[in-house]
């Protein structure tokens, strides 16, 4: 019953949210309820164990728990404490629907599930009103649908083994499609709310997106899978210059905070395509990277990125370090898993990674900065990511047990 | 009957394609639903067929019900749209037919088609309507290929499927203010 | 404890009478003498009268008998063993460098006595290589066909670039008021570090014995004696051929060593 | 003493960092009191978890999620070292007055440099060598974010080089345990490697390095810091490589490589010194120039090498300290630094430096022409030190962080601790050479009076103490010296040094060309990557189709 609650609770609270916006505290307490109810069925729920309460079986994998849950403590980070004049009540109810349209990918019991409820997660996205049109907000996620509706297909047509190879490009096309990293970059309006805008994609939705596509994609296509292994190391280097590079030297600091996301889903792309287990634990200490981390600092540096206020504290320096992946914040640990799966699969590669690693310092040096001087609810709130990186990054091996690693 | 289906699939995507229309959109989507379920219901899976019915008859109604109702068929400049469709429906019966082996070729054509140039349409759309339309044409294909699997995938691709389909048309449309 | 006590007593009487303080002044002052009166054509007396040392004076002293013990002069009561050649090395060669504290005006071409000094511990340190021993006497006794050609050269390098290192060239320093010459306390310091050293490491270790030292003390005064005519003649010649000397002959020379002392432990592999 | 009680010089300093920040936030005015207290006090539980018993404590901390087992580990190589980073740590933390910003970090710093001499494998080094950087940078920053200060990225890549060491020993050998890893997974790739991450980690190369770069700063209260802590880093890497390497590097040349090395990083430092235009750019050159001579010794790889560039290490750390104390004015304390760090007979400086050339010639030869090169740059720095006298003084650093007394008494020590060479020798360079390079059974280096090598006896006590004796008596009663302060020419330029200066600024303001640049336009790339649209998209997913049937 697990998975059901876990998707069936924060969509309910999404929507209590939503109704009660008028009453923002009652909306709050009604949308922290629900959604630590459902946080609480993630917990509970045992990895692998299918659930067919609804006709449909359902069951969380050990990895996609443990995301679940770094989404869920980010969205109470970034509720507790809220970027200045945020709608809290705004923020948790679209964050809870946004926990449910993962919970339920996460679960769903095979690939064309989980691209219907991408769709359909697209429409809802693209409906919430924003900055762009319809049409621009809708035109790459339906793109990854419709690629990884043709990548499953040619999955599954029997005859030429080039069929295979096919499938595993319309699948790799579909997540970086679905993700917004290069080459299928999502519009982005630095103005626009960051649930409405692509961010939402690329640092909330999209580390389960591609666990669930990049789990089953493997089971797919076992005899493209060394192609499907080096698209997605080729795609991941790709981003991880284009993202380092962009994010230094872009004019905009918004701009630059959404290359960073690509530079980091560059590093999971690479540690996605090292099919070796230290790769795949690079992964995780890399999407918690993302999700626990960088999204709650990008709202945290918003406001004063709109007041173009830079500041050269220890807490924007230590924020820098972070984002950089320095010692000893967790991104290190991710480096130190990814040098070494790559070194078991090929070593040049680990050169090659170490060298775009160190593209990172000047960017996240830029970033830190952005953040501002951050005072009161913000610098704990700040404080407490950092500290949350450094726990992890030190002492990784709950967060992999966790993951099932 | 298959092939009839699959050729009406196609035809449905085509005029999604070459629509701008609210009718020509509704009579392109429920080819499409109408193809689709007649291919489902071939396989003997009459619960998924009728749900994919239901789904692009709930989102021809909505397209019929609101907005300006004309057909606004190959308007000018929609030569490359034409061209797509013709394509599209050459390249995936090709790939259908020949390239691939096996059962189930008009599924398969159905399935490439449709998928293909309903990503074409949502990538040159301008407007919402169009745009929805494919979406909802998407989600029809999709829970129609998942029969293209090893194992009975059960009602919920084609439950989900109609759900998307039915309500992408009936999404509210208008701008935000931003923020 | 008594040992160690012992140790000291016989380390300081070392430093401070026999090879060191008392030796070095005797030895320093004979032959300053007779630089000055070779050079300047009359004796001077040495002053006698006792004044406050300068810290530069006195870094020089304690450097130079510090390297005065490292030297196997017969009846040296530091143990053999005990006598290392990279401190006496690097005791002497400080000397050369502690006057510059007071300003670079006391140097003729520094930076060619750099070279010069250079030379010299190539001639020092360069025999020491394939031996790999540093104590002195050792070296001294190196007798090897296939080493001697490298401490015959080595020694020549050494004797070359005494002169300079005595400051014994016509080169003038700019700083140099002096119209006529006294004994310099500094040289006088020095002759004997540099002279014994020589006779250390070139000529094999004499007996504790009147006979053992008379040569020690024969081979470092013909050193001196060597120091003195080159100076004059060097003084004779004028300083430009002096600085042709030390920068077309001694320079490359020294190079020459250098690849001696390689393919030396080259071809000893 | 239980295990649990390795982790004390760790945890005091992180736990001085949180006192530090109490402090700070709540305003009281206690906090250098706070930091002092906590830095000696981490001393004080080094010296007593090690004096006692003096051999190997180990302490568990199981999985932390690095694939294997991680420990720390107190043994003699950690003790020595553990005293270098902490006592100039603990010496600057007490003197220096800095904010409690500053001092939280500093402190944090301290912690993670203890950390990489404790622990007990290259990854858990790797990390905690990596954090110390990071925090150096932060307090670099903070102190003065247009100082110079050495380039994060270089810093960051010196410890990602040796956690790729780490993990390419526990791919082959399945631990990067320094205890554990097998000598045949020493190979020559992977030390050259770590070695390259050692020399980046402290900065050694023969220009201008990062330590000599920090005393150009205004303030000297992180460069101090950052120098204390981080530089002995690299060297110890290279010692522990021993360990790896039962005692010796994979090949012969790979010694003799990095000891050409040390001559170069010893020259360059020395060629700077008797250049420099001022006392400060003359200080500058001290610590890296000991750095050169520390690694001519420890590349030797004979014990009494290894003895030597530990000893070396040792006296650096002792003026790590003193240096960033001492004011830049002239006077009785500015010489007594210098007399120490030239390493003027009969300083430990002298003394060390002597072992270390005697270890180049005890090594055989080619090693000996690195002991004679070794020698010309000791004659060199020697010049320069004396040139330093008179110099002007520099660009002076606030009075309120320096304690000319204080500097003045540890180059005193420096210069007193001569005699004590065998003393320092055998109790923290002997027992750490014998730990990851056994010496030949029946082969001892000596006592605490003095130090034995293949050829000689040095015998420190006997023949240093009564030149020690007479230099006091002989200064003390000695006249004055009248020294003009006044800009100086160098002796020498180094050929080729206006050419490379030349060629960097000529590189630094390197532009493309004019009708090249839309080639390399930025903007234009991200605008056709972020707007490209349809077009591109559908490009990128032909490409990939196209790749993958090839």
């Amino acid at each position: 019953m697990e998975p059901e609650l876990a998707i069936a609770l924060p969509a309910v609270g999404a929507v209590i949210t939503a109704l009660l916006k008028t009453r923002p505290r009652a909306a709050l307490v009604a949308g922290a309820v629900l959604g630590a109810a459902g946080l609480a069925a993630v917990l509970l729920a045992a990895p692998g164990l299918r659930s067919d309460q609804l006709g449909v079986s359902l069951s969380l994998s050990a990895m996609s728990r443990a995301l679940l849950l770094a989404a869920a403590a980010s969205l109470a980070l970034i509720i507790g404490f809220p970027p200045p004049r945020a709608d809290r009540a705004l923020l948790l109810a679209w964050g809870l629907a946004g926990i449910a349209g993962m919970a339920a990918i996460a679960a769903a019991p095979s690939l064309d599930l989980v691209i219907l409820v991408t769709l359909a997660i697209a429409l809802l996205h693209a409906a919430l009103g924003g900055r762009r049109p319809l049409t621009s907000r809708l035109r790459a996620p339906a793109l990854a649908v419709a690629l990884l509706g043709v990548g499953l297909v040619f999955a599954r047509l029997e005859g030429s083994p080039i069929l295979a190879r096919f499938a595993a490009v319309g699948l790799v096309a579909g997540l970086a499609a679905a993700l917004g990293t290069l080459p299928y970059i999502h519009e982005f309006d630095p103005e626009e709310l960051t649930a409405t805008s692509p961010v939402a994609w690329i640092a909330f939705l999209g580390p389960i997106l591609a666990l669930a596509v990049i789990t089953r994609a493997r089971e797919l296509i076992p005899t493209a899978g060394a192609v499907f292994a080096a698209m997605l190391i080729g795609l991941g280097l790709l981003n991880v210059l284009w993202g380092g590079l962009a994010s230094w030297l872009t004019e905009k600091g918004m701009s630059a905070w959404h290359y960073s996301f690509m530079a980091d889903w560059g590093l999971v792309l690479c540690a996605f395509g090292v099919l070796v287990p230290d790769g795949e634990a690079a992964a995780v200490l890399l999407l918690y990277g993302i999700v626990l981390s960088r999204l709650p600092l990008y709202l945290w540096s918003r406001q004063s990125l709109r007041e173009s206020i830079q500041t050269d504290r220890p807490i924007n320096l230590l924020a820098a370090a972070m984002l950089a992946g320095a010692a000893p914040f967790a991104g290190f640990a991710a480096r130190l898993f990814l040098l070494r799966g790559a070194t078991q699969v090929f070593w040049p590669l680990a050169l090659v990674i170490g060298i775009g690693l160190l593209l990172w310092l000047p960017p996240s040096l830029r970033l830190g900065r952005s953040l501002g001087a951050p005072r009161g609810r913000l610098a704990l709130g700040v404080g407490i990511a950092l500290a949350l990186s450094v726990a992890i990054g030190l002492y990784p091996e709950p967060i992999l047990s966790l993951a099932g690693q | 009957m298959t092939g009839i289906a699959a050729f009406a699939a196609w035809l449905g995507a085509a005029m999604i394609v070459l629509a701008d229309g609210r009718r020509g959109l509704a009579l392109g989507i429920g080819l499409v639903a109408v193809g689709f379920a007649a291919m489902a219901w071939a396989d003997g899976v009459w619960v998924g067929g009728a749900l994919l019915l239901v789904g692009g008859a709930i989102a021809v109604i909505a397209l019929l019900r609101a907005g300006h109702q004309d057909w606004g068929l190959m308007p000018s400049g929609s030569t490359p749209r034409l061209l797509l469709a013709v394509a599209g429906g050459i390249l995936s019966l090709w790939v259908a037919a020949s390239v691939t082996t096996g059962p189930g070729a008009s599924l398969r054509f159905a399935c490439i088609a449709v998928l293909g140039l309903m990503a074409g349409r949502l990538l040159e759309s301008k407007s919402a309507t169009p745009a929805l339309t494919g979406a909802a044409g998407l989600a029809i294909a999709l829970a129609g290929a998942s029969e293209l699997g090893p194992n009975d995938p059960g009602f919920a691709p084609y439950l989900i499927g109609a759900v998307i389909a039915a309500g992408a048309l009936l999404l509210p449309v208008a701008r935000s203010d931003g923020a | 404890m008594i040992q160690v006590l012992a140790q000291l007593a016989t380390h300081a009487a070392a430093l401070l009478l026999y090879p060191g303080l008392a030796m070095i002044a005797l030895f320093g002052t004979a032959a300053e003498s007779v630089w000055v009166r070779v050079s300047e054509g009359r004796w001077v007396r040495p002053d006698f009268s006792w004044r406050r040392p300068s810290p530069v004076l006195t870094t020089v002293a304690l450097a130079t008998m510090l390297a005065a013990v490292q030297m196997s002069a017969p009846f040296n009561v530091v143990p053999s063993v005990e006598r290392n050649l990279v401190i006496a090395a690097i005791g002497i060669g400080l000397t050369v460098w502690v006057e510059l504290a007071l300003g670079t005006e006391m140097f003729a071409e520094p930076g060619l006595l750099l070279v010069v000094q250079g030379c010299w511990l190539l001639a020092v340190l360069g025999p020491a290589v394939e031996p790999q021993s540093l104590r002195p006497q050792v070296l001294g006794a190196v007798m090897v066909p296939s080493l001697l050609p490298l401490k015959v050269a080595s020694g020549i390098l050494y004797l070359l670039c005494l002169p300079a290192l005595l400051k014994l060239w016509p080169l003038p320093a700019p700083g140099e008021r002096r119209a006529r010459r006294r004994l310099d306390a500094m040289r006088v310091l020095c002759w004997w570090p540099y002279c014994g050293l020589f006779a250390t490491l070139f000529f094999p270790p004499s007996p504790d014995d009147l006979l053992g030292l008379a040569s020690f003390l024969g081979v470092s005064l013909a050193v001196a004696g060597f120091c003195v005519l080159a100076g004059v003649y060097l003084g004779r010649r004028g300083h430009d051929v002096a600085r042709d000397v030390y920068r077309r002959a001694v320079a490359p020379f020294g190079g020459l060593v250098l690849v001696l002392v390689a393919v030396t432990s080259l071809l000893v592999h | 003493m239980p295990s649990i009680a390795l982790l004390a010089p760790v945890v005091i300093p992180l736990a001085t960092a949180g006192a530090v920040a109490i402090c700070g936030v709540a305003g009281w005015k206690i906090d250098r009191a706070v930091l002092a207290a906590g830095t000696w006090l981490s001393v004080l539980a080094l010296i007593a978890l090690w004096a006692p018993v003096r051999s190997t404590q180990e302490l568990g901390l199981g999985q932390l999620g690095f694939g294997t087992p991680s420990d720390l580990r107190l043994d003699a190589v950690g003790f020595a070292f553990g005293l270098m980073v902490l006592v100039p740590a603990a010496i600057l933390l007490t003197l220096q007055p800095r904010p409690w910003q500053e001092g939280t970090v500093a402190a944090l710093g301290v912690a993670a440099a203890v950390t990489v001499v404790e622990s007990g494998g290259l990854i858990l080094t790797a990390v905690a060598g990596g954090a110390a950087a990071t925090l150096a940078i932060v307090q670099l920053d903070v102190e003065d974010p247009r100082g110079l200060r050495p380039p994060w990225g270089v810093l960051l890549a010196a410890w990602l080089a040796l956690s790729w060491v780490g993990a390419i020993l526990q791919v082959r050998s399945g631990t990067a345990i320094y205890a554990a890893v097998p000598v045949s997974a020493m190979t020559v790739p992977v030390f050259a490697l770590l070695a390259v991450a050692a020399l980046i980690a402290s900065g050694l190369y023969p220009w201008r390095g990062w330590a000599s770069h920090l005393w150009g700063r205004p303030a000297l209260r992180s460069a101090g810091m950052a120098v204390a802590t981080l530089y002995p880093l690299g060297f110890y890497l290279l010692v522990r490589a021993y360990e790896m390497g039962d005692g010796r590097y994979p090949r012969f040349w790979m010694q003799a490589a990095l000891a050409g090395i040390g001559v170069l990083v010893a020259f360059g430092a020395a060629a700077r010194a008797q250049a420099a235009a001022t006392r400060r750019e003359y200080l500058g050159e001290v610590i890296p120039g000991l750095g050169g001579f520390a690694l001519i010794g420890i590349s030797l790889g004979t014990p009494l090498g290894l003895v030597a560039g530990i000893a070396t290490l040792v006296v650096a750390a002792i003026l790590a300290g003193c240096l960033p104390l001492l004011p830049d004015r002239a006077g009785p304390a500015s010489l007594m630094v210098i007399a120490a760090a030239a390493g003027l007979p009969p300083g430990l400086a002298f003394g060390v430096r002597v072992l270390g050339l005697e270890a180049t010639f005890e090594a055989g030869s080619p090693m000996g022409l690195i002991g004679i090169a070794a020698a010309a740059s000791w004659i060199v720095s020697i010049i320069a030190a004396a040139r330093a006298v008179g110099l002007p003084a520099g660009r002076g650093h606030p009075a309120s962080e320096t304690a000319p007394r204080v500097a003045m008494g540890l180059a005193a020590v420096t210069v007193l601790a001569g005699p004590a060479l065998g003393l320092v020798v055998s109790v923290l360079a002997a027992p750490a050479q014998a730990l990851v390079m056994p010496a030949p059974a029946g082969v001892t280096l000596g006592s605490v009076t003095s130090v034995v090598t293949v050829s000689t006896v040095v015998p420190a006590l006997a023949l240093f103490t009564p030149v020690l004796l007479l230099a006091v008596v002989a200064y003390f009663y000695g006249g004055s010296m009248a020294v003009r302060t006044q800009a100086r020419e160098p002796l020498f330029v180094l050929p080729g040094t206006e050419l490379f200066a030349r060629f960097r600024k000529e590189l630094r303001a390197a532009t493309v060309p004019a009708q090249y640049r839309s080639l390399v336009d930025l903007r234009a790339l991200e605008a056709a990557a972020t707007r490209g649209g349809p077009l591109l998209w559908l490009a990128a997913l032909v490409a990939l189709a196209f790749a993958v049937t090839r």
